[in-house]
C-alpha cells in the first residue's frame, strides 16, 4: 500500500541524509543547487542558465575545482512558480545540503527563495531576475545579484538614445503587469531626464495575441522611438506585427534586455533588425575571454550564449573566488568574501557592491544587425549603477 | 450497519486512520532524525489536500466540477498573509481567512450556481482566472511578485504553543486541522443534509419534488467547499512565509482536480491520499525528467478512463465487504426499529 | 378543514403560440380519487407540471388546501402538501430502496435535524420502515433502486411519494408498462390510499379509470371537455366523440 | 490626439484589424463548437490540436513543402489523429454518466501530455514560419497587411464551406440527425459510430487548419494551445453550442468589444469583460445567440 511505501522511501532518504551530514560535508564536492524553470513558459531561459552553469562547472573542475574540491550541480525544476521554487529550494538546502543556490528566473521566485535562504542560513544568487526590488527595497543579506538590474539597463540605453536621437519623441508599450509597468517607468524617467518627450504609453495584457489594436495610437502620436518591455512570445508577435503593418520604417525600436534575446530572435527574423537595448552582455564583446567563452559555449550546446547564459557562467567564478578567499563554505564567511568582490567575466570586470549585493558591471548598448547583437555603445559600471537603496544591511 | 453510504464512509474513516497513523510515524521518524524537508513537504501536501478535499466535496458529492477552486485557496492565503503581517496571531489569521472566503464563496456561489455541469466548470475557471489577474496587477498585494516576509508565528493552544517554524510541531497542527476538516465534511455528508447532496448527484431533477431546494443545497456545499479551501490556504503562508498569485492560477486548481481523480472521486479521503500521491509522484518523476507533465497526464487519463473511482475507490469496496461481514455476524443492528425489521421479512 | 384540497382556476400556459393548457378549472375533493383523462397530447402531463410547480402558469390560479400556490417552486408546493410521481420512473437509481424512501420521509423532520446524524431522524426512519412494509419492499431495502424490476420501481415511486405524508398525491400513469396482475395490485393500492390521502391521477386504462375514480376530468387539446362522476362522463356525447371515438 | 487622427489612425483600422483577429478566433472556435454541439463533448485539448497543426506547418514548411499545399495537407493529416483520439479516448467514456465532465477531464489530461510532447519534439523556443504573402495594402490611409486580407477572405470561405457541408448536404444532415437523437439516427441507417469519429476528426482538422493559417501571425511555441482556449469557449457559449453562424457572430463581436474596450479603458480589463459576457449569456441566455445546432 502506498502509505507504507511513502514511509519506507521517506525513512530511507532520512537515514541517507543523516549519514552524509557532517563528516563528508567539508571534504566532498561543493554542491551548488540550481532551481530553475525547466518546464513552462520560461523554459528557454532556464536552458541558458543550465548551459552557462554547466560550462563553468566543467571548466572549474578541470582546473582543480574550488579550493581543491570539485563542484557538482544539482538541478530542480521550479516550473516558474514561486510555490514550487521554494519547495525545491528547501529540498536542495535540507536534503541535498547544497552550499549555494541559484537559478531562479521570475522575480517572485527569487524573492521567495531569498527569504528561504535567510531562514536556512544559506546564500543564494540570481543571474536572471532584473526587478529593481531584489536589491533595493526587498534586498536580503543572503541574496546576491550578478546580472544587471532594470535601472542599469535603462540608464545605459537612455544615455545612448540621448546621443543618437536627441530629443526624439518616445512612445511606450509595456506588458500590463507590475514588472512591465516598473520597467517602462524606469526608462521613461531616464529618458525624460535626458530631454526625450513622451508621445504616449499603453499597456497590453501579458500574452496578448494581437497588438494591432494599439498601432493606431502609436501612429497617431508619430513617435521616432518606440520603447517596449514585452518579452518572449509577446515580442515575436509585437515586432512581426509592426513589420507586417509597415510601421518599422523610420521608427527606432528600443526595449528591455529581455525583449529580444537569442531565444526569440530567430522567430522574429527581419523584424528584429535595428532593435537596440541596454544589456550586460553580447556575444560580440571583443575580448579574448569572451571569445573563448563563446567558442566553448557553442561547442557544448550548439547555440550562442545570451545574457542569461553569460551571467550564470560568471556567477560560479565569483563563488569560487569568494570561497577561496574565505577559506570555507560557511555562510557568514562567504557572504563577507562576496561583498565588494571583484572578478573577471566574459562581460568584463564585475564588482559586487557591499551595500546592496548588486553587481556593478560595464553596460553595453547593443543593436541587432543581421541577427546578431552588435555593440554600439558602452557605459562604465559606476555610471550605470545608480544609488544604493537597500536599507536592511 | 447496512446503509451503503454510511458503510462507505466508515471505510473511508478506516483509510483516514491508516493515513493518520502513517503521518504520525513519519512525524516520529522525522523528529528522531532531525529532518526538516520531508516533514515540511508533507505539511505542504496536507495543505493542498485541503484544497483537493473541497474539490471532492463539490465533484464527488453534488457532482459539480470546479476548475477554479484555487480562487478560495488563494483568497485564504492572501488574507492570512495580510493579517499575519499586521498581527502575528494564528487564530486571528484563520478567522480572517475564514471570514473572507465565506463572503467570497457566497458571491462566487451566487454566480456559479446559476448554471450546471460543464458551464459550472467554465464559470468557476473564468472566475478564478479573472480574480487571479486582478491580484497579479495589484501593487498593494505585491502584484506578480507576491508578498514575502510573513513572520514565523507561534501557535497558541491555551498553555502550550507550537512554532510554525518547528517542522514536527507544525506538521501535527496542519494534520490536525486538515483531518478536522475531513471529519467535519465526512460528518456532514452522512447527515440528512449530506444525503440531499448525494441525491443531487444521483438525480437532480427529482430532488425539488421531494421538497428540497436544489439551489440551497448546492449553495451550502459550494460555500462549505470555499471555506475548506480558504482555511487550507490560510495555512500556506504560515508554512512558506510568502504568497504569490500562482496560488490562484489554474495550475493550482488543476493539481487539486488531478489529486481528486488519482485518489478517488466521491471518497473524500481519496482527495487527501491523491494529494500526497501527487506530491510524491512529482518529486520522484521530477528527479529523473523535467517532462513530468507527460507522465502525470498519462496517469491522469488512465485514472479517468479505467479507474473512475481512483485508488481509494479500488481499495474501499474490499474494506466495505470486510465491514459488512463483520457487522452481519452479531445480531444485525440496523437503524430501523427491530419490529419493522421483522415485519419486512419476505412474505 | 373543509373545501377542496386542490383547486385550479383558469390555469393556462402556451408554448410558442400553442396553448398546451387553456383555462382549465376543476377541484379535487378530500380523500377522493380524481382522474384526468384525455387522448395523447391533450395536455395532461403539462397540467401536472403546472400543478406541481415544474412549470409556471401564464395565467390562472392554483390553490393547495386553500392556500394560493400559483407559480410556486416544486419545493414549495411539496411543502404545501403536494407529492407527485412521474410518467417515466424517476427515482435515485444509484441509491438503495430504503435510502430513496428515507430521503422522501426526511421532510417530516424539523430542519435542524438535517445536520444531526441520520439516526436522530427517528420519525423519518420509522416512516421508511412503515413504507417498506406497506409496499412489501422490505426484503429489497438494501438493493439499489436501479436494480429493481419495473413493477417494483413503479411501486417504490408511489411509496416515495407517500413517505412524506402528503395531503394530495399526483400519480402520473402509475400502471404504465405494468403486467395485468401488477395493474390490479396497483389499483387496489390506490383505492386503499384514498382512505387517508386525496389522489389526482392520470390514467390511460379506461376500465381502471371508471372502476377507481370518484370524479373524472376529461381534457382535449388543452381544454377541459367535461367533468363529473365516471358514469356521467362516459355518457357525455362530446367525450364520446373526442375520446372514446378514437378507441 | 485630435478627432480626425483618432478616426483615421485608431477607430477605422481597428474595425479592419479586429476583423482579422475575429476571423482567427472564429477559425479556432469553429472546430470546438462542432465537437461541442454535435458530440456533446468538451474538448479541452482543442488548443493543443491547433498547436499540432501549427507545428506541422512549421516542420513541413521547413522541409520545403509550399504553404499553399500545407493548407490542404495538414488538415488531411490531422484526420487520422482525430479519429484515433476519438476511438481511444472519447468513445470509451462517451456513455459514462457525466459525459461532459469525463470528456473534459480526459481531454485535459491529453492537453498536458501533448503540450509536453511538443516541447520534447520541437524545443521550448518560439518559432515562426515566414509570412506567405508579404507586404501591406493601403486603403484610404488604413494599412492592412496582405496576409491579413487573405486570412479574412480564406476564413470567410472556410466558414461558408463548413456551414454548407453541415446545413446543406446529406452528410451534414446525417451528422445533425446523429447529434439530435443517436438511436433514431441509427434506426434510420446512419452509421453513428463512424459519424461521431468523423465529426470529431473534422473538428480536429479544423483546429489544425487554424494552426497553419495563424502560425505566421501569432508564432509557434509549445504552450500556444492555451492562448485562444478561454476566448474560444466564450465564443462557443455566446454563439450557442454547435451553431456555426453563432460562433461567427460571437467571435467577430467579442474581439471587437475586446479591442475597443482596450482602447477606451485599461487593456487589463478586457479579460473581465469577455468573462462577464460569458457569465451573462450563461445566466440569461444559456442557449446562446443562435441556439443549439440540431436542437433548435
Amino acid at each position: 500500500m502506498k502509505t507504507t511505501g511513502y514511509l519506507t522511501v521517506a525513512a530511507g532518504l532520512l537515514a541517507a541524509t543523516a549519514l552524509t551530514d557532517g563528516a563528508l560535508a567539508q571534504s566532498g564536492p561543493i554542491k551548488i543547487g540550481v532551481v530553475t524553470p525547466l518546464s513552462g513558459t520560461y523554459t528557454p531561459i532556464g536552458q541558458q542558465v543550465r548551459w552557462g552553469l554547466e560550462l563553468a562547472a566543467k571548466e572549474i573542475n578541470a582546473g582543480g575545482g574550488i579550493a581543491g574540491r570539485q563542484v557538482s550541480l544539482v538541478f530542480e525544476d521550479e516550473e516558474a512558480n514561486p510555490a514550487v521554487a521554494v519547495q525545491k529550494a528547501e529540498k536542495l538546502f535540507q536534503v541535498e545540503k547544497v552550499d549555494f543556490l541559484t537559478g531562479t528566473v521570475n522575480s517572485g521566485s527569487t524573492l521567495a527563495v531569498a527569504q528561504l535562504a535567510e531562514r536556512n542560513a544559506k546564500l543564494a544568487a540570481t543571474t536572471v531576475s532584473f526587478a529593481d526590488s531584489i536589491t533595493t527595497d526587498k534586498c536580503s543579506p543572503n541574496m546576491f545579484r550578478v546580472n544587471a538590474r532594470a535601472e542599469q539597463q535603462s540608464v545605459a540605453l537612455a544615455a545612448w538614445l540621448a546621443k543618437e536621437k536627441p530629443k526624439a519623441k518616445v512612445y511606450y508599450l509595456g506588458p500590463d503587469y507590475e514588472m512591465g509597468r516598473s520597467t517602462v517607468a524606469a526608462f521613461k524617467s531616464s529618458a525624460e531626464k535626458s530631454g526625450a518627450p513622451t508621445g504616449g504609453e499603453v499597456f497590453a495584457p501579458l500574452d496578448s495575441k494581437d497588438y494591432t489594436q494599439y498601432f493606431g495610437q502609436i501612429r497617431a502620436s508619430r513617435p521616432q522611438v518606440l520603447y517596449t518591455s514585452v518579452a518572449g512570445n509577446d515580442t515575436v508577435r509585437l515586432l512581426t506585427q509592426l513589420q507586417d503593418f509597415g510601421l518599422l520604417t523610420n521608427l527606432q525600436v528600443v526595449g528591455a534586455s529581455g525583449t529580444v534575446t537569442s531565444q526569440n530572435i530567430g522567430a522574429i527574423g527581419q523584424a528584429a533588425e535595428g532593435f537596440a537595448t541596454g544589456v550586460g552582455y553580447s556575444p560580440q564583446i571583443d575580448t579574448p575571454e569572451n571569445k573563448a567563452f563563446v567558442a566553448a559555449f557553442r561547442a557544448a550546446n550548439k547555440a550562442d550564449p545570451d545574457l542569461y547564459g553569460a551571467d550564470s557562467y560568471g556567477l560560479l567564478f565569483a563563488y569560487k573566488a569568494a570561497v577561496e578567499k574565505a577559506g570555507s563554505t560557511e555562510t557568514d564567511k562567504v557572504r563577507e568574501a562576496l561583498r565588494g568582490l571583484s572578478w573577471q567575466t566574459p562581460q568584463g570586470a564585475k564588482t559586487i557592491r557591499a551595500g546592496d549585493h548588486q553587481a556593478m558591471q560595464p553596460m553595453y548598448v547593443v543593436r541587432v544587425a543581421k541577427g546578431k547583437f552588435d555593440i554600439i555603445d558602452k557605459v562604465d559600471a559606476d555610471k550605470a549603477i545608480g544609488p544604493d537603496a537597500c536599507t536592511r544591511f | 450497519m447496512r446503509d451503503r453510504l454510511t458503510l462507505s464512509m466508515r471505510a473511508s474513516h478506516l483509510l483516514a486512520l491508516v493515513l493518520v497513523t502513517a503521518a504520525l510515524a513519519l512525524a516520529a521518524i522525522g523528529a528522531a532524525s532531525g529532518d526538516t524537508f520531508y516533514l515540511r513537504l508533507g505539511t505542504e501536501a496536507l495543505i493542498f489536500a485541503g484544497l483537493a478535499l473541497s474539490v471532492d466535496l463539490l465533484l464527488g458529492y453534488s457532482g459539480a466540477l470546479s476548475l477554479g477552486q484555487a480562487l478560495y485557496f488563494g483568497i485564504g492565503a492572501y488574507v492570512s498573509a495580510l493579517t499575519l503581517l499586521k498581527v502575528p496571531s494564528f487564530w486571528l489569521a484563520m478567522a480572517a481567512a475564514g471570514g473572507a472566503t465565506l463572503i467570497a464563496s457566497i458571491v462566487g456561489g451566487l454566480i456559479a450556481n446559476r448554471v450546471r455541469g460543464v458551464y459550472f466548470a467554465l464559470i468557476t475557471f473564468g472566475l478564478a482566472q479573472v480574480v487571479a489577474k486582478v491580484v497579479y496587477n495589484t501593487r498593494e498585494l505585491g502584484a506578480s511578485d507576491g508578498m514575502i516576509g510573513i513572520p514565523v508565528i507561534e501557535i497558541g493552544f491555551g498553555p502550550v504553543s507550537v512554532s510554525a517554524g518547528n517542522p514536527v510541531g507544525f506538521f501535527l497542527v496542519v494534520l490536525a486541522i486538515i483531518m478536522g476538516l475531513y471529519g467535519i465534511t465526512a460528518y456532514l455528508l452522512d447527515t440528512p443534509f449530506g444525503r440531499v447532496l448525494t441525491a443531487l448527484k444521483a438525480n437532480e431533477k427529482r430532488v425539488p419534488f421531494l421538497g428540497y431546494s436544489v439551489w440551497r443545497a448546492r449553495m451550502f456545499s459550494y460555500v462549505l467547499a470555499g471555506l475548506i479551501a480558504g482555511l487550507s490556504g490560510a495555512l500556506y503562508p504560515m508554512l512558506r512565509g510568502f504568497v504569490s498569485p500562482e496560488l490562484m492560477f489554474f495550475v493550482t486548481s488543476g493539481n487539486a482536480v488531478i489529486s481528486v481523480i488519482l485518489g478517488g472521486v466521491g471518497t473524500l479521503i481519496g482527495a487527501i491520499y491523491g494529494s500526497v500521491l501527487l506530491v510524491l509522484l512529482k518529486s520522484i518523476i521530477g528527479s529523473w525528467t523535467e517532462h513530468h507533465l507527460i507522465v502525470i497526464g498519462l496517469i491522469f487519463m488512465v485514472c479517468v478512463m479505467f479507474l473512475p473511482k481512483g485508488l481509494v475507490g479500488f481499495i474501499r469496496p474490499r474494506i466495505e465487504q470486510r465491514l459488512l461481514a463483520g457487522a452481519q455476524k452479531p445480531a444485525a443492528p440496523s437503524f430501523a426499529p427491530a419490529r419493522l425489521e421483522a415485519g419486512s421479512a419476505k412474505p | 378543514m373543509s373545501g377542496p384540497v386542490l383547486e385550479i382556476r383558469e390555469l393556462g400556459i402556451a408554448f410558442g403560440g400553442l396553448k398546451a393548457v387553456d383555462k382549465v378549472s376543476f377541484s379535487a375533493e378530500r380523500n377522493r380519487i380524481t382522474t384526468v383523462i384525455g387522448p395523447n397530447g391533450a395536455g395532461k402531463s403539462t397540467l401536472f407540471n403546472l400543478i406541481s410547480g415544474a412549470l409556471k402558469p401564464k395565467s390562472g390560479q392554483l390553490l393547495i388546501d386553500g392556500v394560493d400556490m400559483t407559480g410556486a417552486s416544486p419545493a414549495r408546493t411539496k411543502a404545501a402538501g403536494l407529492s407527485r410521481s412521474f410518467q417515466i420512473t424517476n427515482l435515485f437509481f444509484e441509491l438503495t430502496v430504503a435510502e430513496n424512501l428515507r430521503m422522501a420521509a426526511q421532510v417530516l423532520e424539523p430542519t435542524a435535524r438535517a445536520f444531526l446524524p441520520l439516526g436522530r431522524s427517528t420519525r423519518a426512519l420509522a416512516k421508511t420502515g412503515e413504507m417498506l412494509e406497506r409496499f412489501q419492499l422490505g426484503h429489497k431495502r438494501d438493493e439499489l433502486a436501479g436494480n429493481l424490476s419495473h413493477g417494483d420501481q413503479r411501486r417504490l415511486e408511489i411509496a416515495v411519494c407517500l413517505a412524506s405524508e402528503p395531503k394530495i398525491l399526483l400519480l402520473d400513469e402509475p400502471t404504465q408498462g405494468m403486467s395485468h396482475a401488477d395493474t390490479a395490485d396497483t389499483a387496489k393500492l390506490v383505492r386503499e390510499l384514498s382512505r387517508d390521502v386525496s389522489v389526482l391521477l392520470i390514467e390511460h386504462d379506461i376500465g381502471l379509470v371508471m372502476d377507481l375514480s370518484d370524479h373524472v376530468v376529461v381534457m382535449h387539446q388543452g381544454r377541459k371537455l367535461a367533468e363529473g362522476p365516471p358514469a356521467m362522463v362516459r355518457a357525455d356525447p362530446a367525450v364520446q366523440a373526442a375520446y372514446f371515438g378514437h378507441h | 490626439m485630435n478627432a480626425l487622427d483618432y478616426l483615421q489612425f485608431v477607430l477605422a483600422p481597428q474595425v479592419v484589424n479586429g476583423l482579422a483577429l475575429g476571423v482567427a478566433v472564429v477559425l479556432v472556435a469553429l472546430g470546438l463548437t462542432i465537437i461541442f454541439g454535435m458530440l456533446d463533448v468538451i474538448n479541452m485539448s482543442h488548443g493543443e490540436f491547433y498547436a499540432i497543426g501549427a507545428y506541422a506547418a512549421l516542420a513541413l514548411g521547413a522541409a520545403g513543402i509550399s504553404f499553399w499545399f500545407l493548407l490542404v495537407l495538414v488538415p488531411v493529416l490531422m484526420v487520422p489523429l482525430g479519429m484515433a483520439a476519438e476511438r481511444l479516448l472519447i468513445r470509451p467514456v462517451f456513455d459514462s454518466r457525466d459525459r461532459h465532465v469525463t470528456t473534459l477531464l480526459v481531454t485535459f489530461g491529453l492537453a498536458l501530455v501533448v503540450e509536453d510532447l511538443l516541447k520534447v519534439a520541437f524545443g521550448p523556443n518560439t518559432q515562426r514560419p515566414p509570412t506567405p504573402i508579404p507586404g501591406a495594402t493601403e486603403l484610404a490611409g488604413i494599412i492592412v497587411p496582405n496576409y491579413r486580407l487573405f486570412l479574412i477572405v480564406v476564413g470567410a470561405a472556410i466558414v461558408n464551406g463548413v456551414a454548407y457541408v453541415v446545413y446543406r448536404t446529406r452528410l451534414g444532415a446525417m451528422v445533425r440527425a446523429a447529434a439530435f437523437d443517436r438511436n433514431m439516427a441509427a434506426s434510420l441507417g446512419v452509421p453513428v459510430a463512424l459519424v461521431y469519429a468523423g465529426t470529431f476528426a473534422f473538428g480536429v482538422a479544423l483546429a489544425g487548419l487554424a494552426g497553419v493559417l495563424l502560425a505566421p501571425i501569432y508564432s509557434v511555441f509549445p504552450t500556444m494551445g492555451r492562448d485562444f482556449i478561454l476566448l474560444a469557449f466564450t465564443v462557443v457559449i455566446v454563439g450557442g453550442m454547435g451553431s456555426i453562424w453563432g460562433a461567427v457572430v460571437a467571435g467577430l463581436l467579442l474581439t471587437q468589444v475586446q479591442a475597443l474596450a482596450s482602447l477606451v479603458i485599461s487593456p487589463v480589463w478586457t479579460d473581465p469583460i469577455v468573462f462577464g459576457t460569458m457569465v451573462a449569456f450563461l445566466v440569461f441566455r444559456p442557449q446562446g445567440l443562435f441556439g443549439r445546432l440540431g436542437h433548435a
